[in-house]
């Protein structure tokens, strides 16, 4: 990626509009691919990350739908049974409640139960992410529901440039894919290359390389560890700072072998830190690695409590980098 | 049938759509000036219905409510300190800043939320509305939702258990002809919600949402009907917002004609009841005034108390998450 | 308007009808026997409604069934031999032995799967439908349901967007009165479920259920609508399941009479529909007996091909749960 | 309890029908209380837990509902929060994805985002666990989705005792709290004393007491890790055995407690062991008594696909006894 990011550090867009050109690439290059989610056409989405599509490839490629998550859905799963790519959108993760059937029992598991006969390459995309004070409903990231799904893949882009490059990915790729984006990454900036480019789905990213550390980060938590990064460097810690990119598949191997190299690792996410992905991640760790670790596998996530409303108390909610670098040290003893 | 309003009820539904529209149109300078944080969803313009229903309920009839709520619980009573609190995050708030816009609520007052969540309401009333029934104590229960929201399966579940079990709830859609940005016809193909009612073995009643008067007498039916264990009513009131789905712009939005908006905003439904009232010589120009200032000095004197209260402490972040009574 | 069948489609209803009978019959018997796990809904009783709409379809034409699934996939023309395989948990089945009874589909018939959640099926149709449109083939997609699957919200959404986009759909209510053992009146306050069309805006069309050529006329009119990109169409078909909801008893069950099956059973679909056409000429009942012979010996041949075909291999747990192709 | 389980000895019965009798008791102790379900009035029940409760407390206190999962979890929301004390059932557990959005944004967060006014004192039963060749979607086990929900307790009796208990526990509780059973163990019998009694919600039960493992089980593996326990002292390795009981909240102390003494440690659950429950209590034993820990916390769980249908694969595909044996000897190298 560094090669890429080099050839194209001239060229910066911020997060909303590499999702918009994710999509545009994946509406030019496969005729199949229609978008359908509530206020995606006309209105160009609720955060403007569809803007232009309607206006560019016509009412036949893009869809206003009605207020049916379930419905939204159905039209991904029927479709895709039927031969297209569709490209749908639940605008606010929070609301994937409404159409868990469709995507658990449907989505997630048709081709398994047709013994391979069915195909469903289908493009979810979802805002998740606290700090916008929008409280319990309309903050959540639910990504541990969906990566204990079979038949589901799962990524969690953190840059522009893996935004654009992932929702291409997941559009070729022939399987369900949820591209779970974050409401605050909207407005970030980042290199993001001309045409159509992928990024592997199931690869982490070492965004930062480290030696005595080890921090995987979930989405938008990769910009609060690569700050609480600096921070440890300070206090001796040389933090090797890795984007999972993907939960499902997760990139065991690329966490593995950094933790066998740093010997402690933390994870980090935006979710609910008890039964969140993050103890998956823990888990996996010590079973693997487990001779390697000198101190327990640390995670810092959300406390156990809905979204406040509150900005006074969602600022305590919202896992940073000041709670990554406390936790580190009651972790290290430092 | 629908008997008339007393001059009392006239004024008292008069005086919760004043009480709404200033509220809320204070709310949105709160907004752009960047006090109140978060989303807002404000109710200017359907006034009329939220107070020509809740005229008739007292606060043991419950009501849910939608994103749109503030109206709702103006109407159902709710004070505008704790209300301003709310918004703002303060600690006093009805929900104690846990909430704000999107899930204020006043149990007490049977106004069982906001909410954040398109088409949760009617399950919950139909729930409430079932309370009742079981304690036979004839409270009535009434789900408030939109057009959008009607294409959402919660309300299909909920109103086809309502008649299964002939429940005293009342389904009131405020149909204001958008889903967000999306309007009606980009939705769904009818043009009557209330067409869906026979669907479900309930009455399907349209109402004019902008004429008070008119939304009172449909829903004194409904509710009527309810309390006598006749089971539920849709009842669809059609009306418009005034200002856009989020916030304060009303005109030069690109999904609708500013010529639309001021057609509507020439059926006001304050300033068509107020020169109803004045017709009837029931409220002078003189005395609509007097209202409107008081009004406007609680919603000042709200505003001064959300600022003057503390913010929710860090400590009491998981408090209220469970119920440690036993 | 419907226009009548010829005998060539008389004669394949008829086949169509008499072929789900009797695999729906020796699957209930390998049930009882054992040799078939887990959960069996028979389709007997059923028969003229899958029949009288599928003659209408090509192999292009979707459909998605429900828990109750056998009678449609044969109905779309599945292979006993593969069918009975599923049944058994076989490596030859039409899900290699992963689905079994509830999940079992062919997707190169466009039968995409019997569907073990209840109205899961009315928004994949709409999907299907979509594509339909998207690809402008004129291919239609039909959902069967049941009366108790009318009251998912999922039934409601996905017949809202399929009139909203006016889709080539066609949403046919198998309504034998009862979902597991709650009768339709105690699960809606509606007679009629088609009652709920006009509150999407298409039409409602009831039908005898167990008059084959009633459901075919019917069936008819709705498919030639979709395809002319007229929209969908809710059809609600009166029918009777003669089995429990699960299993094969009949009778002395504790929810519904034995009078009623009797009285449901004395217009078996099938015994309708071969008077019919022997009175018309078209079927003696030699020919028929005939017809029932060649089934038999088809359904024979299936369970000896299920009980000669190999059991999946545990290594091939982990296939199909992903695409591997790309 | 074994105090309890003396007392009692000569009185046995079947899980299914201690279901029934602590609904019995919950119905007789609250006129609050009433039961509304799927078939659950007329016909007592698709696997008869329900049997009888109709005729004894009349169509006033239990109801069939329609086919409204969405439906049903509203009329529990709405009815507690205008006070009564609702007991719903959501058939198989399979079905919650109908209804998650009123689980998760509406029943667990309703407190909470009214600052504590309301209260929600409802009980929810579901019926979980593979093994009845039901295939895909009517034999998952999805607690972890649940435990992820702050707002919510969550319980998985093993035992008929649990059930009954427990089913009492919750309905006495004024929070919201799911009571996942299993289809498989309805057959199963045990002590079940008469009358009303209590199990604590959130306290973890030591079956068998062992010396140098701990395996914590979730639900009806209790059963399974009690054979594996047998096999297990063959090799040396003297198993201490403790079900959860609870996932929300989660007794870590008990578990943390045991792990320190045996220093090794093993969770076992029905669901897929990806993003299972079991990763959160794997990566609580590593944070908090890393150092008592002489090999990595294992886990077994289901294969990461959707539950088949065909018994020859369904039979590999659950976990058993054998798996915990042999999962605990390639653990520790026996
Ligand atoms: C389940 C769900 N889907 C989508 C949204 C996003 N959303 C919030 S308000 C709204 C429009 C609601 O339209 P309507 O029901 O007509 O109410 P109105 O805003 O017109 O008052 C939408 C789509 C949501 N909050 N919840
Ligand atoms: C979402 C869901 N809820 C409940 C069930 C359990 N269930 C299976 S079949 C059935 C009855 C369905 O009735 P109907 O739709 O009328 O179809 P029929 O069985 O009469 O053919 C029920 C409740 C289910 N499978 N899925
Ligand atoms: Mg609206
Ligand atoms: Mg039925």
């Amino acid at each position: 990626m560094s090669a890429v990011a080099s050839e194209v550090k001239n060229r910066q867009l911020p997060y909303v509009a590499a999702i918009t050109e994710g999509l545009r690439e994946v509406l030019k290059e496969q005729p199949d691919a229609f978008v359908a989610g509530e206020d995606v056409a006309q209105a160009g989405g609720v955060y403007g990350s569809f803007r232009g599509l309607l206006e560019e490839f016509g009412p036949e490629r893009i869809y206003d739908t009605p207020i049916s998550e379930k419905g939204i859905v159905g039209l991904a799963v029927g479709s895709a049974a039927a031969g297209l790519r569709p490209v749908i959108d639940i605008m606010f993760m929070d609301f994937i409640g409404e159409c868990m059937d469709e995507i658990a029992n449907q989505m997630a598991k048709m081709r398994f139960m047709f013994g391979g006969s069915a195909t469903l390459p289908i493009t979810v995309l979802t805002m998740a992410g606290a700090g916008a004070n929008l409280a319990a409903q309309h903050s959540q990231s639910l990504e541990a529901w969906l990566a204990h799904l079979p038949g589901l893949k799962v990524v969690m882009p953190a840059t522009p440039y893996d935004a654009k490059g992932l929702i291409i990915s997941a559009s070729r790729d022939n399987n369900p894919v949820f591209v779970i984006l974050n409401k605050m990454s909207l407005g970030m900036m980042g290199d993001v290359p001309e045409g159509a480019y992928t990024v592997p789905i199931g690869k982490a990213n070492i965004v930062r390389t480290g030696k005595n550390y080890t921090i995987v980060t979930l989405g938008r938590m990769l910009g609060e560890a690569l700050k609480a990064a600096k921070t440890l460097s300070e206090i001796g810690i040389d933090a090797e700072v890795i984007d999972a990119r993907s939960v499902q598949p997760f990139d065991t191997d690329t966490v593995v072998a950094s933790v066998k190299k740093t010997h402690r690792a933390m994870i980090v996410h935006e979710a609910v830190r008890f039964g969140g992905f993050g103890a998956e991640i823990a888990a996996q760790i010590q079973e693997i690695a487990f001779d390697y670790l000198d101190a327990p596998v640390a995670r810092v996530g959300a406390p156990f409590s809905p979204v406040p409303f509150s900005p006074a108390l969602e600022k305590v909610y919202v896992p940073d980098a000041a709670r990554i670098v406390a936790t580190a040290r009651a972790q290290l003893g430092l | 049938m629908a008997k008339q309003p007393t001059n009392k009820v006239l004024l008292d539904i008069h005086r919760r759509m004043v009480r709404i529209r200033h509220f809320e149109e204070q709310a949105g300078k709160l907004m752009e000036d960047g006090k109140i944080p978060g989303a807002l969803h404000l109710y200017v313009g359907q006034e009329a219905v939220a107070s020509g229903v809740m005229v008739h309920l007292s606060d043991q009839d419950q009501i849910t409510s939608t994103h749109r709520g503030h109206g709702h619980l103006i109407a159902k009573g709710g004070e505008f300190d704790r209300m301003f609190a709310e918004l703002y995050g303060r600690a006093t708030g009805y929900c104690k800043g846990k909430g704000g816009s999107m899930h204020i609520c006043n149990m007490e007052l049977g106004m069982l939320g906001a909410n954040g969540i398109v088409g949760a309401g009617p399950p919950i009333a139909m729930g409430a509305a079932f309370a009742n029934r079981y304690r036979k104590n004839k409270q009535v229960a009434v789900a408030f939702f939109g057009d959008g929201a009607s294409n959402e399966g919660s309300f299909h579940e909920a109103a086809n258990m309502a008649a299964l079990y002939k429940l005293p709830a009342v389904f009131v859609c405020e149909n204001n002809g958008y889903g967000e940005y999306t309007a009606q016809v980009n939705h769904q193909a009818v043009v009557d919600v209330a067409d869906r009612a026979a669907g479900y073995g309930m009455p399907g009643v349209i109402v004019d949402g902008m004429d008070a008067i008119a939304v009172y007498e449909a829903a004194g039916d409904a509710i009527a009907r309810a309390r006598k264990g006749q089971g539920p009513t849709l009842l669809e009131c059609k009306t418009y917002r005034f200002y856009d789905h989020v916030g304060v712009r009303g005109m030069g939005l690109t999904y609708r004609t500013d010529e639309e908006v001021q057609r509507w905003m020439k059926r006001d439904p304050i300033k068509l009841f107020e020169k109803h009232l004045a017709d009837l010589k029931v409220l002078s120009k003189k005395q609509a005034e007097a209202v409107h200032a008081e009004v406007l000095a609680d919603v000042k004197a709200g505003v001064a108390f959300a600022e003057q209260s503390p913010l929710p402490d860090v400590s009491t972040l998981l408090d209220d998450v469970y119920s440690v009574a036993s």
